[in-house]
């Protein structure tokens, strides 16, 4: 594989994440959907609010979409097989998604409307619940691999997938990487209750993009979950690009089937748990790993 | 690669970002330009035009989280090194590292204690 | 070498003109984010002076870090929103004047001593973050649970001041 | 062409329009719980429902919009982006808003044709090179300046402010034409107040003012005469009598009127000392933001305005005047036209109303309706109450977030209103009961509701209909009713008074109702033969699906002079500030609805 | 040579604009701002003569840890101590600190 066959498979991967969000959301499996709708998008006007702070308001959705991107960037798709195999990977990936929550807060900001304001602040208050869960588990991860990089992660688990060595910070994981792409039911920032939320004032091309850069999230998110946790390529038979491939989409669709089950959670919630039950029980994975591991030497 | 061409290939990644953006819009712009309308451009707020600036003080009720969170996000800056050698390291590592979140944790317990883990 | 050069001095100057940003805007969190923008670059020169563990880390906190900032300033400062173009500064010409002091300072001592051979060669990333992992565990040990028993005298500080007694 | 984009068609507009026309989003004025009132199903007519006109195609007008609503519902049109199309269904003209570029008549039928219409619509007049600007007076904004530290100071033209030295920032109001109550009010104010003419304003409400005598449209209070103020800067009246929370424009006006003046530092103790702290003793700003008429999850025409301390609600109230039509002056009629006059006071649930005018008439006129006919009728209400209760879950389900109960309440209540006979009412119940069941297995649905719009039980008394009975209070109008003891009814009763104990009760009474109308056999609202000319005087009371209601009437020779009528959502209204003050806005939004106000009971 | 003198200047002169920050502001949350470019400015110095001078010495990046971890917990006391003082007079303008200044 090269280069260009990774934006190639990771371009296809997008277009069958928003299938399956469409499908989600609407409840019908349409084929052609998202270049409708993003046609249909283009089509229409790019409204600007009248004097919204300029700056932000226009780089909020490139920020999300490349905060997306970038977290991609890093995550093997195959042996061998990653655009940029840095070293320390699986923290770049967690910096590339605090840029999520930096873009969400701009686009509430920006436009000086009080459903958005509400909703892009409300967005971090969730990232101060979530993002100990997405960094802890990881740090498991990397005990197992002992390496912060991501190939090594998915090495690491020849033998046992993290899902199996590891089920609590997997769980958490899950949960976080859904509350990092605002999925239900942590799609606080994009609410209905609060008439679209962050996304509520873009309109035409940006909201083009603001839809792009989550379907991109989702299936970031996914990749990554596959890469820590579900032994990335590995798998018999097919080649590893086409076990990755299934797996983030598998992992993609039960992210955004699962969610619509429960009733949207309140920020409250959401910290309050995060706080309460998913920091200790982060800490008591790291321990379980870290005593495993103890009794594997 | 060396890790300088790494960190090249990742700006290369966000400037392609930025191009497809910039693509997208030019592509939008190509249909037509937006009209100015009176009252388009206000924000929508429930089919009222809006009354008022909502850039103000803005309470935010989970200060006392976020007070924690800011100490307490730290600790992350020592534990990935620590991942990374804790094989090989063994008990003793993880023995310190149990010292560093105990002492840690009981900064949580005494916010929790204090009601920070709360809305304000 | 010189895109090593290039880069130092382009994130530099970005870091730079982020920072002066932060004070020229009146919109607070422009000026939180732009606070933001100006750690992000020094993250970025991290990378560019292949401290690759650093930068990132650097680029991560920071993100959190002062866009957390940026509630404190929407919520304590006057007018957060920069409608009104306030001045909120003071005594502008003594810092203005103790800024470019400092500045000049610096630079000088940075252009003056001969600061001997150059190092060409870093270890590598990985090399680097075991390094540093074996150093927090043994030689650094007590730094490391220092840093521990800071966070915590921090956390314990922040919650006893800032959280108000039900009523 | 007031909605198309200006320009010549190329192949590539072409393509966008046909995309467009495919993936048809509609913002529903006044709401999807109106449609799915009259029958509408959206879903299956291939509209997807927009939560903002920012990200729908098509303004989707159902059934009859009052002035109030048509004035909200142009600016949700002028705020969508071209191409928009209006679909009007059953709607003759909105004043407000452009003439419908499709028109259909309301029935589902209309909704597909109306649906083919856009879609033709969009392929012909997206593109145009006649396009033209909407400009109406209900958008029409007046420019003005305003300092961001003292709201009340407000002027014409830039420059500096006369209490604080900033510069003044620009901002639109809403065109104020006629009798639009907010910002005619408070606006107003400050403006007279530097020309010191006599005004008047709300003993209560301070910040009400306006220069003509009238009612306060917050608490209905009226307005006494006093003299304007001589300076913009000073707050327009003393601030005894406005209990801590009100706080809203001109109130720490004049809070530092001297510190400004020398010096350039402006003092923040000073401003803020002054405002009301919230419970953590932080002294913040608020902002008023309306949550309505036209908001997603509210029942459309409700216009909630909320205060937001953060994302708290420090205060919330229902301004009226959105949904209100001219149906009071006009209930002088034939004593024959009352049941359809009443009929149309709520498009929430019309039999109900229709059957509550058969009967005060029937009172007044000493007739007594046979206990066949009677058991019809409560066949016909209590389909009527599941159908409400069915409606209200979809609206829930869009406040929860929960889509698949969006989905299933609206086609259970389509199933419903569109039921022929007692075989489509007995797989509707089934149905029902399918999906009481999954709603009540869905985790963490108890944890999101409970608490959420509590009420104290000192409020009991106040509550009634569904509200109540989630308050262990057995009201209900029913009881008394010998054709309900024949149907072996029992209220359903349930303690906690909160979202969660109102939503049991609804589940509970959507099973209840199925039953009882199946039953009673036939659904049907049948007057009773009634003499000519008749005079009197009677009431009777109804227990609709939002609580009991009683209209009393008198008739002379067979017309009707004088009616009374007291509505639950009249009741209920003032509630909304018991159940959202002080709690998180998701929080608020759920608890008032779960009051299942309709609006068009609220002003008439 | 001249990468680390570009540094260096570089952080000189982030150090100067956080010292005309923290001087010239009169809100303490602004004042923390200026501290934290500082701060940055020290960082940046130090990751440069680790890079350029002493790449073996690892405590140099241990010591860029300790300065960050020092951001942030300077950042979370003086936002705590902000929301006091806002509590209790309403402003954290420095200004306004009188009684601080005995």
């Amino acid at each position: 594989m090269t280069s260009p066959s990774y934006v190639l498979l990771f371009a296809l991967g997008l277009y069958v994440v928003a299938v399956l969000e469409g499908w989600a959301s609407t409840g019908r499996l349409r084929l052609a959907r998202p270049l409708r709708a993003g046609v249909a998008l283009l089509g229409r006007e790019t409204v600007t609010p009248r004097r919204p702070d300029r700056v932000l308001y226009e780089t909020a959705p490139v920020l999300l979409l490349a905060a997306g991107l970038l977290a991609a960037a890093v995550l093997p798709l195959d042996r061998g097989a990653v655009s940029v195999d840095l070293a320390t990977g699986v923290l770049f990936v967690n910096s590339a998604l605090a840029y999520v929550m930096v873009g969400l807060v701009m686009a509430g900001w920006a436009p000086g409307g009080a459903y958005s304001l509400v909703a892009g602040w409300r967005f971090l208050g969730q990232l101060v619940a979530y993002s100990m869960l997405i960094v802890m588990p990881i740090t498991a991860v990397a005990m197992r691999a002992q390496s912060l990089s991501t190939t090594a992660a998915v090495s690491s688990q020849v033998h046992l997938w993290n899902l199996a060595a590891q089920p609590l910070g997997f769980a958490l994981f899950f949960l976080a990487a859904m509350a990092v792409c605002f999925l239900p039911p942590f799609d606080l920032p994009v609410s209905s209750d609060l008439a679209g939320g962050v996304a509520g004032e873009y309109t035409g091309a940006r909201l083009a993009v603001v839809r792009l850069a989550r379907v991109a999230l989702v299936l970031t998110l996914s990749l990554a979950v596959v890469v820590f946790f579900l032994g990335g390529w590995l798998g018999p038979v097919l080649p590893g690009w086409v076990w990755t491939f299934v797996k983030t989409i598998a992992v993609a669709a039960t992210m955004l089937v699962v969610g619509r089950l429960v009733p949207r959670l309140r920020e409250e919630q959401v910290l309050a748990w995060g706080w309460k039950y998913g920091i200790p029980l982060a800490l008591v994975n790291i321990l379980w790993v870290g005593l495993t591991l103890l009794g594997v030497r | 690669m060396t890790p300088l061409e790494q960190y090249g290939l990742l700006a290369a990644f966000v400037l392609s970002t930025i191009g497809l953006v910039a693509m997208l819009r030019l592509i939008a712009r190509s249909l037509g330009g937006v009209r100015k309308e009176p009252g388009k451009d206000v924000p929508f707020s429930g089919g009222e035009l809006a009354p008022k600036p909502v850039w103000v003080r803005y309470h935010v009720h989970y200060y006392g989280f976020a007070l924690l969170f800011l100490a307490f996000d730290m600790e992350m800056a020592f534990m990935y090194p620590w991942a990374v050698v804790y094989q090989e390291l063994g008990l003793e590592a993880l023995a310190d590292m149990a010292v560093f979140l105990g002492i840690l944790f009981l900064g949580l317990l005494y916010g929790w204690s204090q009601g920070a883990l709360r809305r304000q | 070498m010189t895109w090593q050069l290039l880069s130092v001095a382009f994130f530099g100057l970005l870091a730079i003109w982020f920072g002066v940003t932060v004070f020229r805007t009146s919109s607070m969190v422009r000026s939180a984010l732009s606070l933001l923008g100006s750690m992000a670059a020094v993250g970025a020169m991290f990378l560019a002076m292949q401290a690759e563990f650093l930068g990132v880390l650097q680029i991560m906190m920071m993100a959190t870090e002062m866009t957390i900032m940026a509630i404190f300033m929407v919520m304590y400062m006057m007018d957060p929103g920069g409608l009104g173009q306030m001045d909120m500064t003071h005594q502008k010409r003594v810092s203005v004047a103790a800024g470019v002091t400092g500045a000049l300072a610096g630079i000088l001592l940075a252009l003056l001593p001969g600061w001997g051979p150059i190092v060409r060669s870093v270890p590598g990333p990985a090399r680097q973050t075991h390094d540093l992992g074996i150093e927090l565990m043994n030689r650094s040990m007590i730094v490391f649970e220092t840093a521990g028993v800071a966070i915590l005298v921090a956390m314990i500080a922040a919650t006893s001041v800032a959280i108000a007694r039900r009523r | 062409m007031i909605g198309a984009r200006a320009g010549r068609w190329t192949w590539f507009r072409r393509v966008a329009a046909r995309a467009m026309a495919g993936e048809l989003s509609a913002f529903v004025v006044p709401g999807p719980e109106i449609a799915l009132a009259h029958g509408l199903d959206l879903r299956s007519a291939g509209v997807v429902v927009a939560e903002t006109p920012r990200h729908a195609s098509v303004l989707l007008l159902v059934g009859e919009i009052p002035t109030g609503l048509g004035r909200a519902a142009s600016v949700a049109y002028a705020q969508m982006p071209r191409p928009r199309a209006v679909l009007a269904l059953g709607v003759a003209d909105v004043s407000a808003l452009p003439p419908p570029d499709v028109s259909a008549p309301l029935e589902q039928s209309g909704l597909v044709q109306g649906v083919e219409g856009v879609r033709r619509w969009l392929s012909t007049f997206a593109w145009s090179t006649e396009a033209t600007a909407f400009d109406t007076e209900a958008v029409g904004t007046e420019t003005r300046y305003t300092c961001p530290m003292h709201p009340e100071v407000v002027q014409d033209r830039p420059g500096k402010c006369p209490i604080c030295g900033m510069d003044l920032v620009l901002r639109e109001e809403a065109g104020t034409p006629h009798g639009h109550h907010d910002t005619s009010g408070r606006h107003g104010g400050t403006e007279q107040a530097e020309s010191g003419r006599t005004e008047y304003s709300c003993p209560m409400h301070p910040e009400v003012v306006q220069d003509e005598p009238g009612t306060c449209p917050k608490c209905g209070m009226r307005l006494e005469p006093r003299e304007g103020a001589e300076h913009a800067g000073h707050g327009p009246t003393e601030r005894e009598g406005s209990e801590g929370g009100h706080r809203d424009g001109g109130e720490q006006g004049d809070a530092d009127h001297g510190s400004m003046q020398h010096g350039g530092f402006m003092s923040m103790v000073m401003m803020t000392k002054d405002l009301p702290r919230s419970d953590d003793g932080l002294p913040m700003e608020w902002v008023e933001a309306p949550f309505g008429p036209l908001f997603p999850g509210l029942p459309g025409g409700l216009a909630l305005v909320l205060t937001l301390d953060g994302d708290t609600v420090a205060e919330a109230q229902v301004r009226p005047g959105t949904t209100s039509r001219t149906l009071e002056e006009g209930w002088r009629c034939p004593a024959d036209d009352l049941p359809d006059r009443l009929a149309s006071l709520d498009p929430l649930s019309p039999a109900s109303y229709r059957l509550l005018a058969l009967r005060a008439l029937e009172a007044a006129a000493g007739v007594v309706a046979g206990e066949e006919r009677e058991r019809a009728r409560a066949g016909a209400l209590e389909r009527e109450r599941a159908a409400s209760h069915l409606d209200w879950l979809a609206q829930l389900g869009h406040l929860l977030g929960l889509r698949w109960l969006v989905e299933r309440a609206g086609e259970l209540q389509h199933a419903l209103v569109t039921a022929k006979g007692a075989s489509d009412i007995s797989s509707a119940r089934d149905g029902s009961a399918k999906m009481v069941g999954r709603l009540e297995r869905t985790p963490l649905l108890e944890a999101r509701l409970r608490g959420a719009g509590f009420l104290h039980s000192d409020r009991r008394e106040e509550l009634r209909g569904p509200v109540g009975r989630a308050a262990g209070r057995a009201s209900d109008a029913r009881c008394g009713d010998p054709v309900y003891r024949k149907l072996g009814f029992e209220p359903v009763v349930r303690e906690g008074s909160d979202a969660l104990s109102r939503l049991r009760v609804r589940l509970a009474e959507i099973g209840q109702s199925l039953d009882l109308a199946l039953a009673a056999g036939s659904s049907e609202l049948s007057p009773s033969p009634m003499p000519h000319d008749v005079s009197g005087h009677g009431s009777a009371s109804v227990e609709t699906p939002r609580g009991e209601a009683t209209l009393s009437v008198h008739l002379t020779g067979g017309e009707v002079t004088h009616v009374v009528l007291t509505t639950p959502s009249e009741r209920h209204v003032g509630l909304v500030g018991a159940v959202a003050e002080g709690r998180e806005v998701s929080d608020a939004l759920l608890g008032i609805a779960s009051l299942d106000l309709s609006p068009w009971e609220v002003d008439r | 040579m001249i990468t680390l003198v570009v540094a260096l200047v570089v952080g000189a002169s982030l150090f100067g604009v956080g010292l005309y920050g923290a001087l010239s502001q009169t809100n303490l949350v602004m004042i923390m701002m200026g501290i934290e470019l500082m701060l940055g400015a020290a960082m940046v110095n130090l990751v440069a003569f680790w890079r350029f001078l002493h790449p073996g010495a690892v405590s140099a990046q241990v010591f860029v840890l300790i300065v960050m971890t020092e951001m942030a917990l300077e950042m979370a006391v003086g936002f705590g101590l902000a929301t006091a003082r806002f509590r209790a007079r309403g402003s954290v303008e420095m200004e306004e600190a009188t009684e601080l200044r005995g």
